[in-house]
């Protein structure tokens, strides 16, 4: 018990920041209610540092995954909350400020803030999570959140649908993976991972395959939560939603989201283990071949899609969006990989070059998304309300070089990040890929992720040249002004800093990477421990989360 | 020209060496081997051959740059190849000493390059001059030729003063240099580079008057000609460097001396191909470069340069850098059974085929084009009869009458602005100042002919002629040769009685500066060139005669012509020693002796070919000189109408050019185009459906992409449901597969897993007591 | 889903059980999945597709009490009373939702919602 | 002092000044700083110990990237020493010559020029496989900006082609030289991407990995060399490119790719190299013809050239692929050479488009007139660019051909020689271990017929001939096609068509000219000095080749005698007589 609470005092520090929030934001005084930036800073802040310190919970397959990925949620969340300034609270502090009367009741701030920090949370809790439950939990507590934030973000329609489809098709894939994590719980008795895992590969090695039951959970509650990462098949709603969400929670649903889903794929692949050969469990060092297959095909044809559907778009928050699917697929190849043999590096760790992947597409995809957050159009004759609109046409970012150019180079710095241009910390996220692919025999894999690559080229190129090389004005009508928030501009500038020094020595963030990949197999051990821990972990873990649950609402 | 007189005395000296040597009775045995003797040194000075025509080329580009605008860099070319000819004279004094020796002077590295220890692994090539009486002799009328030669231009070129002079006489000087290097340069590696240097010279001379197209032209052809045939030679050094391990010619002709034992034998199939086959490589540069069947196009088009530089480089020196390749790598000839009857009768053909053309043309630079084309067919049958001693003795007395007859065609030219057509002038010997060009073009003209006993072309020539009839392989070469001698008086006499003798008349050429060669139409010429020289009417004209420079010159080359008698009269004369004494002398041990109708076939030559020569000048005396009234016409054009189409195909060049064109530049052209549509539709296009396929991939799924909600959810159902049949499809055989096989792992050490009860399902056994009490309850 | 089930019994697994009992609970559960998902894929009114989630949920729950049962422990059914927490949870979410939309277009069509595709 | 490291710093430290400096400065900052590089680089050819030129010197090392076993390491040996030079020495040429073509966006233009040679130097000076990498792959964003942004009218779409095409070549080459890291990583228990190391594992490789590494690394290599089927992007991109950024490209960036073929396609996987080397030497030769017949019907003056650099390379992977000494440094010499003369091509046609805005055939010739400066360097760069001896352009050409023609024992006895018959050579003493021979040696060598009837039309065209430019239209009546045309174009060009350029060439620009055509002649007529620095790299490749080709013969010799197969004791047989033991 003390255990499970020692690992969850970020997400206290957190939750403990959220209260706080709302609170503050629902104060007359707008100097107090902007204090909820300032205060979910130092929560993260706070969170993060009881992340990096606390001890490792060494019972589960992925021990040292729940440390980096709280840590790493709380770094680029630190971001994303700068990139969030008055993305909730512009209109109203506009209408305040116009001599409306502010109405605590009807003010979004607080909340929005608030969903900010929940959504964090689940994502942390998604690293660490240890039992079905705890992660079924974890991943709607991410997810549920975002659904609001992102119908709220604006008060624009398209806000709103995007809300709708987010919500309706994130609802499906919910249930998908419910339905799998019962069906795998049915297979195994048991909701806690490690058990699961345990028990799936012992059943591997007598008989040499995991079992149908299990194999159904599993692949149900894989393509459930491929929701999250935006992949095929469950990809389709992606860019509709980014599209219309601001683009401050675009940025967020490109990174937190797909965090918490490439954490519970982990963990749930971690239940059937990397220990499959051409004669079943034992003989090599693959995924059942099930579901090798599965995330496979998944793998080629998200990365392919993504990259491919991107082409053709004019909105860079769409060509973004499928950005984020292909690279969705990039990561799956790790996963695909995995581990690899014992004591493997960063080089030949697939889970671990996973990891690191989603740092730097954390931080890259903050720095493209904070070149758009931080520029709006601007209806030149009025100032009326409604006249301030989302940048989001390429064309709108034509000639930035010569008007800002610090929004400029960010952009060509992340979007040559992204296309994994070397030294560039694209390129070191991509590299142990390429190599753990290499190392599990994936060459065709690794081929297909190399050409896909090269077709992503095509329009990170333009990302680059239209901001950066191409003269002129915009060709709308309105002036595509800088954003009042100096903040989210700075988010960019810190990224693509972060992009070039971390690519030319960003060493120990690969070590932290490394160790955090470093996977277990379950032990005899930890059988024995099983049955004496049981009654704590199944009664200890549940109210934990449902402490937080309805809190979260 | 104070460099006049020194010239002058040093001609003399030289002459008188000739004829000392020429007077030395004792002469070197008849050796059979490579005829390559010991190795001696001589002083390095001598290394600054070469270089001191380099230096001329970069003090005119100096003055070229510096626009300069005298005489200047002509001053500079004189100087500078007047010391160079001084040195080549110490040279062959040196040479002299040692005969059948030779020396290498070493001058600095070039390519030196070794990367392992065996033979194979080091490549040398230097700047290193090979020095024997071959080298000497070649050197003395190329250095000699290009000093007096370049005194004559320095009054040719002045209309020219400037930068197009300075031009000029850098390039002139690049030529001497790059000639040096060809003759002297002591591997293949130099002599290559000497043989593509004297190619670039020739193009650049060639389009010395660069806004003619014709002359553009002529330059490219005469380069792209050039090529292939350096294509072959390219690859024959290859092949030597190869076969022989080095590219220095005394270490391959040590290496080729087995070869030639076995060659004497006639064990030809004892020698391998790959050595057989060098020199018919080299054969097809040397035909190349000295315009020979089937790459002889070049030449008669390079007449479109300045007269000096036909004289020179397309008349004397250049063209027969072939001759000196063979003759210098004779040994190498000696060892292929077909390479010097391939040689023989290459050089045939084109002497027969040259003479034909050049019997029907009008513009009298272009018969001696032709003229030139011919002779050098009659050298390289000197060598591929294997008598060796003919071909550079051709070479030789060749040098000066013919450029002899350049000189005063240009003289001509000169003073007519640019008039050559043999049609358009006449009796210029009557005219006031032409005599010198005359006499000078008589000497030249009976040389050529071969006229018996007084012309050292005579010799030369009858030498060629015995040595075919001497050797019973090459009697039909013979022949071949005999009705070419005819030929060539023929149409030697024709220009003479034609230009220079006769009624007096002429009209003045279309241009100042450049000549026109279209000798076929005149008028037509007038209206596609027509410049400033329209405003000269004929009566206002006044053709002017040489000067002091070009009389000297013709005057001192007129003695030489005569002079050259001296070295060729005698069989073993000091000609035939310069030969033997070196690497050609090799030849000498095929010594033939087949006769002439019963006759010694050298001295049956003797009679005949003087004969013939004679005969040929009196049709030319018949048709063009005896009664002709006017210069256009003559007792011939009677004639050419019963010889049907053949003298407009003649004169057309027997289409020669056309054919080429058509078989091999047409097709080479379109076959580019073919090309460059492959490379846009083709190569181009493949790369671009990379590129295209993913943009019609995203074409295709863009519209699932159509924004209403529930037809997402039915996709992404579909998608999942279509993942699991997959799956499903798997794992049913997946059982299938494993029921077949289904040997649980025994050895577990594989897995990282710790062995595990592999028979035993955990579950089953921990489920088994309760199931009974789930049954219960589930009641 | 039917060929998966096939599979599921041919496998002869669980074999000791009366397959009557669990396995009938499996298949109700599976059907209301998959009746909720093809609700959820054909109709086009929001608040039904939304009670199609839920209907999907539940089947979840379904199978979870069932294997709860059968492994005679009480983890299926925790998970259950947190499935359902959730569930209204989604719900209150989905509600608020609808109500700002059909305020925003006085429509429930899912259909209207489709200005942003490509 | 690091004199390595400065001359990898300095451009970049050049490029950060010119970004903060103001517009009208950046040129004279990047003059400056170009010109400062030779210092470290004459610092370096002082400390370079030239007796031991195949020697990594100088070396340096430093953690980068420690989870990867990335390391930032840096040596040279006598080939990087000479590729750096040429990169060197064409850096302040590409900047002055830029002083009038580049009015606009100054900064960004000199910044990324800058970059880019640090770029250029980074990949000949790395010895970490990664490092490389990242060095070659970075050369594509400045030159990327480069054309795109002061390139002609459809640039935009070249430098998308050619930042895609090489992309994606090198990206396969990645996965290559990636799969040998692991391979080296599972024999050493540790990962690295040093060269040696990786070296080491790549040649332990059976022949089947070693043959699809070496296909991996060929694709992104033959990309950037071009090699015949993938050199489409080239003539796009030359074509659209600045002035300079042709230097460049032509001069130093084609050259990544044949200096790769060098470092990694040879020496990493020599068995495979040596097995495939026919059929890279074909494609070498059809590009040598092929596209040197393409350039024979351009009727753009650059696009020729640009197409003369295919078939030129074509030159160099045949030399390469010969696999003896003379080959290769023939092949090293080539990669110097025809930086110099095609990459002053470059500039004098880049000359001609400031003055007269054209570079088409048909609108320009006989500027022999109007610019007999210009004229002198064209025709001297075109004979250089021809391979005439006596010039740069002809030691290579004639090493490369030798060494393709001598690298073929195996070859002979294919064609009857039998071995013993002359003494005791059992084959031509100037035959040596490869698996060309001189057939492609003489289709190569029809190579020289075509340079010379394309560079002589180029040079007839242009430099010879009657005047003719957009604007001077006084000869216009002897060329009645497009006759109309051209004086419509003359009348709206006839105001600026020099600019503030005179006639003929200024001072600046003969200035940028003259070091090319010295080290063209230098190249020429004394280029032993530099020839035998290339002794000791290049007997070391040779010895390791053979080696392992030998090794690898051997292994698969079975053990019958009876039942071997008719090419294999062949083989071994000329391995064995031409195997002398290591010189070094």
């Amino acid at each position: 018990m003390n255990n499970v609470i020692a690992q969850l005092w970020p997400e206290i520090a957190l939750f403990v920041t959220t209260c706080l929030v709302m609170v503050v934001g629902l104060s007359k005084d707008r100097g107090t209610r902007k204090l909820c930036a300032p205060i979910s800073a130092i929560g993260i802040i706070v969170a993060g540092y009881l992340a990096a310190t606390t001890s490792v919970d060494t019972a589960t397959t992925l021990p040292f995954m729940a440390k980096y990925g709280k840590v790493l949620a709380a770094g680029v969340g630190l971001l994303l909350l700068m990139l969030m300034a008055g993305t909730a609270d512009r209109q109203l502090e506009d209408a305040v400020d116009r001599g409306e009367k502010f109405e605590p009741l009807r003010s979004t701030r607080a909340e929005f803030y608030a969903f900010f920090l929940f959504s964090l949370m689940g994502l942390m809790l998604c690293a660490g999570a240890s039992d079905l439950i705890f992660l079924f939990l974890a991943l709607e507590l991410t997810s549920l959140p975002t659904y609001v934030m992102v119908a709220l973000s604006t008060r624009r329609d398209r806000s709103m649908e995007a809300g709708v489809k987010y919500f309706f098709l994130g609802a499906m894939g919910a249930a998908m993976f419910l339905f799998g994590f019962a069906l795998i719980y049915g297979a195994t008795g048991s909701t806690a991972l490690a058990d699961v895992a345990y028990t799936i590969q012992n059943r591997a090695a007598g008989t040499g395959s995991i079992g149908p039951l299990a194999l159904t959970g599993l692949v149900l509650s894989l393509l459930g939560v491929m929701f999250k990462i935006a992949a095929v098949p469950m990809h389709f709603y992606t860019a509709d939603v980014y599209q219309g969400a601001a683009s401050s929670v675009t940025a967020f649903l490109a990174f937190v989201p797909k965090c918490a889903g490439f954490f519970a794929i982990m963990l749930l692949v971690g239940c059937a283990g990397w220990a499959f050969g051409p004669d079943g469990y034992g003989s090599g060092t693959a995924l059942p071949p099930e579901l090798r297959i599965l995330l496979w095909t998944i793998a080629v044809l998200t990365m392919t899609v993504g990259n491919v559907l991107a082409l053709l778009q004019t909105s860079v928050k769409r060509i973004l969006a499928y950005s984020s699917i292909a690279h969705s697929g990039y990561m799956l190849v790790g996963v695909i990989a995995g581990p690899g043999p014992a004591e493997s590096t960063l080089a030949s760790n697939g889970l671990a070059a996973v990891l690191f992947y989603l740092l730097t597409y954390g931080v890259m995809s903050v720095g493209t998304f904070s070149v758009v957050a931080a520029l709006e159009r601007r209806r030149r004759a009025t100032a009326a309300d409604a006249a301030i609109d989302e940048v989001d046409h390429i064309d709108e970012l034509r000639g930035l070089w010569k008007r800002q150019p610090h929004l400029a180079a960010v952009m060509v710095i992340c979007a040559l990040g992204l296309l994994g241009l070397p030294p560039l910390l694209g390129f070191l996220g991509k590299l142990p890929l390429f190599t753990s692919a290499l190392g599990a025999g994936e060459i065709v894999l690794v081929v297909i992720l190399g050409l896909n690559s090269a077709i992503a080229a095509a329009y990170y190129l333009r990302l680059v040249s239209v901001p950066f090389l191409e003269s002129g004005e915009p060709s709308t009508p309105d002036a595509v002004v800088p954003t009042p928030f100096p903040s989210r501009a700075l988010a960019g500038v810190v990224a693509a800093v972060l992009v070039v020094v971390a690519g030319l020595a960003g060493g120990t963030l690969g070590s932290h990477a490394e160790r955090a990949g470093t996977f277990r197999f379950p032990t005899k051990t930890m059988e024995a421990t099983r049955h004496a821990s049981q009654p704590t972990s199944t009664v200890s873990v549940p109210p934990d989360a449902a402490e937080r649950g309805p809190n979260a609402r | 020209m104070s460099g006049l007189a020194g010239q002058l005395a040093i001609m003399h000296e030289t002459l008188g060496s000739l004829a000392l040597a020429a007077g030395d009775a004792a002469h070197a045995q008849p050796r059979f081997g490579t005829g390559v003797g010991a190795k001696f040194d001589v002083p390095r000075l001598f290394g600054l051959i070469p270089f001191i025509p380099l230096l001329a080329c970069a003090l005119c580009g100096l003055c070229a740059a510096m626009k300069v605008k005298t005489k200047l860099p002509a001053a500079i070319t004189v100087g500078c190849l007047l010391a160079s000819f001084g040195l080549t004279i110490g040279l062959y004094a040196q040479v002299h000493a040692n005969p059948g020796d030779f020396a290498i002077i070493h001058a600095f590295e070039w390519i030196n390059f070794q990367w392992g220890q065996s033979e194979a692994q080091s490549l040398t090539a230097n700047f290193s001059f090979y020095a024997d009486s071959l080298t000497a002799l070649w050197m003395l009328f190329v250095t000699g030729l290009a000093t007096l030669i370049a005194l004559y231009a320095s009054e040719y070129m002045s209309h020219d003063v400037g930068q197009g002079y300075c031009r000029f006489f850098m390039a002139f000087s690049l030529f001497v240099f790059s000639m040096a290097c060809l003759v002297m340069g002591d591997n293949l590696a130099l002599l290559f580079l000497g043989w593509e240097g004297v190619g670039l010279c020739s193009y650049l001379l060639i389009g010395y008057f660069y806004k003619k197209p014709s002359a553009v032209a002529a330059a490219k052809k005469a380069f792209v000609v050039n090529r292939i045939g350096d294509l072959g030679l390219s690859l024959g050094v290859m092949l030597a460097f190869v076969q022989f391990g080095s590219l220095e010619y005394a270490e391959i002709f040590r290496k080729a001396e087995p070869f030639l034992a076995l060659a004497r034998d006639g064990q030809w199939q004892d020698i391998p191909w790959t050595v057989q086959l060098i020199p018919i490589l080299l054969t097809i540069g040397a035909f190349g470069k000295s315009a020979q069947l089937p790459l002889y196009v070049w030449l008669p088009d390079a007449m479109e340069g300045p007269t000096p530089v036909s004289a020179l480089i397309h008349a004397a020196t250049m063209v027969t850098a072939g001759v000196y390749l063979v003759a210098r790598m004779f040994p190498l000839f000696l060892v292929s059974e077909h390479a010097l009857t391939i040689v023989a009768w290459g050089g045939a053909l084109t002497a027969l085929l040259a003479a034909t053309i050049g019997m029907a043309q009008f513009d009298i630079k272009r018969i001696m084009a032709y003229s030139t084309v011919s002779q050098l067919g009659y050298m390289f049958c000197g060598l591929g009869v294997m008598g060796v001693m003919g071909g550079p003795a051709h070479v030789f007395t060749h040098a000066f009458f013919k450029a002899m007859l350049f000189l005063a065609c240009g003289a001509v030219m000169h003073g007519f602005a640019g008039q050559l057509d043999l049609r358009k002038l006449s009796g210029l010997g009557k005219m006031p100042g032409w005599r010198i060009v005359t006499v000078a073009m008589f000497v030249g003209c009976i040389n050529l002919a071969g006229v018996p006993f007084i012309t050292a072309g005579f010799y030369s020539k009858d030498t060629i002629l015995g040595d075919a009839f001497a050797n019973p392989a090459m009697v039909p070469i013979g022949w071949i040769l005999l009705i070419t001698a005819g030929l060539t008086a023929y149409y030697t006499f024709r220009v003479f009685f034609r230009v220079f003798v006769g009624p007096a008349y002429y009209e003045p050429g279309d241009e100042l500066h450049a000549h026109d060669d279209h000798s076929h139409d005149h008028a037509h010429a007038n209206k596609d060139h027509g410049h400033d020289s329209h405003g000269h009417g004929h009566s206002a004209w006044q053709p002017h005669p040489p000067g002091w420079a070009i009389n000297t010159v013709l005057i001192l080359l007129t003695i030489l012509s005569f002079a050259a008698i001296v070295t060729v009269f005698k069989a073993d004369g000091w000609l035939y020693r310069m030969v033997t004494n070196s690497s050609a002398g090799a030849g000498i041990a095929a010594d033939h002796h087949h006769k002439f109708f019963g006759f010694d076939a050298h001295a049956a030559m003797k009679v005949v070919s003087g004969i013939v020569a004679i005969a040929g000048i009196a049709v030319a005396f018949v048709l063009h000189y005896s009664g002709r009234t006017s210069a256009a016409t003559s007792k011939a054009d009677s004639l050419v109408p019963m010889l049907g189409p053949i003298p407009r195909w003649a004169q057309n060049k027997w289409y020669v050019d056309e054919f080429y064109h058509f078989l091999f530049v047409r097709p080479l052209w379109l076959l580019s185009v073919v090309f460059a549509a492959i490379d846009k539709v083709l190569v181009d296009g493949l790369v671009n459906v990379f590129g295209w396929v993913p943009k019609a991939l995203a074409k295709t799924a863009r519209p699932l992409q159509n924004g209403v909600l529930h037809d997402y959810a039915l996709r992404m159902a579909g998608g999942v449901a279509l993942l699991l049949l997959i799956i499903v499809l798997m794992v049913n055989r997946g059982d299938r597969t494993s029921a077949a096989a289904s040997i649980p792992p025994t050895d577990n050490s594989i897995g990282t897993l710790p062995a595990a009860p592999a028979a035993v399902d955990p579950i089953a056994v921990s489920l088994d007591p309760i199931r009974a009490k789930a049954q219960e309850a589930v009641r | 889903m039917n060929t998966l089930f096939c599979t599921l019994a041919q496998s002869g697994w669980p074999e000791p059980m009366p397959t009557g009992t669990l396995f009938h609970y499996l298949v109700i559960s599976a059907a209301m999945f998959v009746i909720g998902l093809i609700g959820f894929v054909t109709r086009r009114n929001l608040i039904i597709m939304f009670l199609c989630t839920e209907l999907m949920f539940q089947a979840a729950g379904l199978s979870l009490i069932a294997f709860s049962r059968f492994h005679l422990n009480h983890t299926g059914e925790t998970f259950v009373i947190f499935v359902l927490t959730v569930a209204a949870a989604e719900a209150a979410l989905a509600l608020a939702l609808v109500v700002l939309l059909f305020r925003r277009k006085e429509s429930l069509d899912a259909e209207r919602w489709a200005e942003l595709r490509g | 002092m690091n004199w390595m490291l400065l001359l990898l710093l300095l451009p970049l430290a050049g490029a950060a000044l010119v970004a903060f400096m103001p517009e009208k400065s950046a040129r004279q900052v990047a003059t400056l700083v170009t010109l400062l590089c030779c210092v470290p680089f004459l610092a370096m050819v002082g400390q370079f110990d030239w007796a031991r030129s195949g020697v990594d010197q100088f070396q340096t090392t430093a953690v980068w990237f420690e989870p990867l076993g990335l390391s930032f390491r840096l040596a040279a040996d006598s080939i990087t020493m000479l590729l750096v030079g040429l990169t060197v020495l064409l850096g302040p040429i590409c900047v002055v010559a830029s002083y009038t073509a580049i009015s606009e966006r100054q900064k960004t233009y000199y910044a990324w020029l800058l970059v880019l040679q640090t770029a250029m130097t980074g990949v000949f000076l790395a010895r970490d496989m990664v490092l490389f990498y990242v060095f070659f792959e970075f050369t594509l964003v400045p030159m990327f900006v480069l054309i795109s942004l002061y390139g002609s009218t459809n640039r935009k779409y070249a430098a998308v082609k050619f930042f895609l095409y090489t992309f994606t070549g090198s990206i396969l080459t990645l996965a290559g030289l990636a799969y040998v890291a692991l391979e080296a990583a599972r024999a050493n228990g540790f990962w690295s991407f040093d060269f040696e190391a990786l070296k080491t594992a790549a040649r332990g490789m059976t022949f089947d990995q070693q043959k699809w590494v070496f296909i991996a690394l060929m694709v992104g290599f033959a990309v950037k060399v071009p090699v015949f089927p993938f050199h489409t992007w080239l003539p796009l991109a030359h074509t659209e490119a600045p002035t300079a950024g042709s230097v460049v490209l032509a001069g130093v960036l084609l050259k990544l790719g044949t200096y790769g073929i060098f470092r990694f396609a040879l020496q990493f996987t020599p068995v495979a190299a040596y097995e495939y080397a026919p059929a890279l030497a074909v494609l070498g030769v059809v590009g040598i013809i092929y596209a040197g017949l393409i350039c024979w019907v351009q009727s753009d003056i650059k696009k020729l050239v640009a197409y003369s650099s295919v078939s030129h390379l074509g030159f160099c992977v045949i030399g390469l692929f010969a696999l003896n000494g003379v080959g290769l440094s023939g092949s090293v010499m080539y990669m110097i050479n025809h930086g110099l003369s095609t990459g002053a091509l470059f500039l004098l046609i880049g000359m001609i488009y400031e003055r007269y805005h054209t570079r088409e055939f048909k609108k320009l010739g006989g500027l022999a007139s109007q610019m007999p400066v210009w004229s002198t360097f064209m025709v001297f760069f075109a004979m250089a660019s021809v391979g005439l001896p006596g010039l740069n352009g002809f030691i290579s050409e004639f090493m490369c051909l030798l060494g393709t023609f001598q690298a073929g024992g195996t070859t002979w006895t294919e064609f009857g020689m039998i071995p013993g018959r002359f003494g005791d050579a059992s084959l031509l003493p100037g035959a040596t271990f490869g698996n060309l021979g001189p057939w492609f040696a003489a289709f190569a060598a029809v190579g020289m017929v075509v340079t010379a009837i394309y560079i002589l039309y180029m040079v007839g065209k242009i430099v010879w001939g009657e005047f003719k430019a957009p604007g001077h239209s006084a000869h216009a009546h002897n060329h009645a096609k497009g006759h109309g045309h051209d004086n419509h174009h003359g009348a709206a060009h006839a105001d600026h068509a020099h600019g503030p350029l005179p006639r003929d060439l200024s001072g600046r620009e003969i200035a940028v000219l003259v070091p090319l055509a010295v080290a063209c002649l230098w190249l020429g007529l004394y280029p032993s000095p530099v020839l035998r620095t290339l002794e000791e790299p290049v007997a070391m490749v040779v010895t390791q080749v053979r080696a392992d080709v030998l090794r690898n013969a051997q292994a698969a010799l079975p053990a019958d005698p009876q039942t071997a197969d008719a090419h294999t004791p062949a083989l071994l047989q000329q391995a064995a007589t031409i195997t002398e033991p290591g010189r070094r």
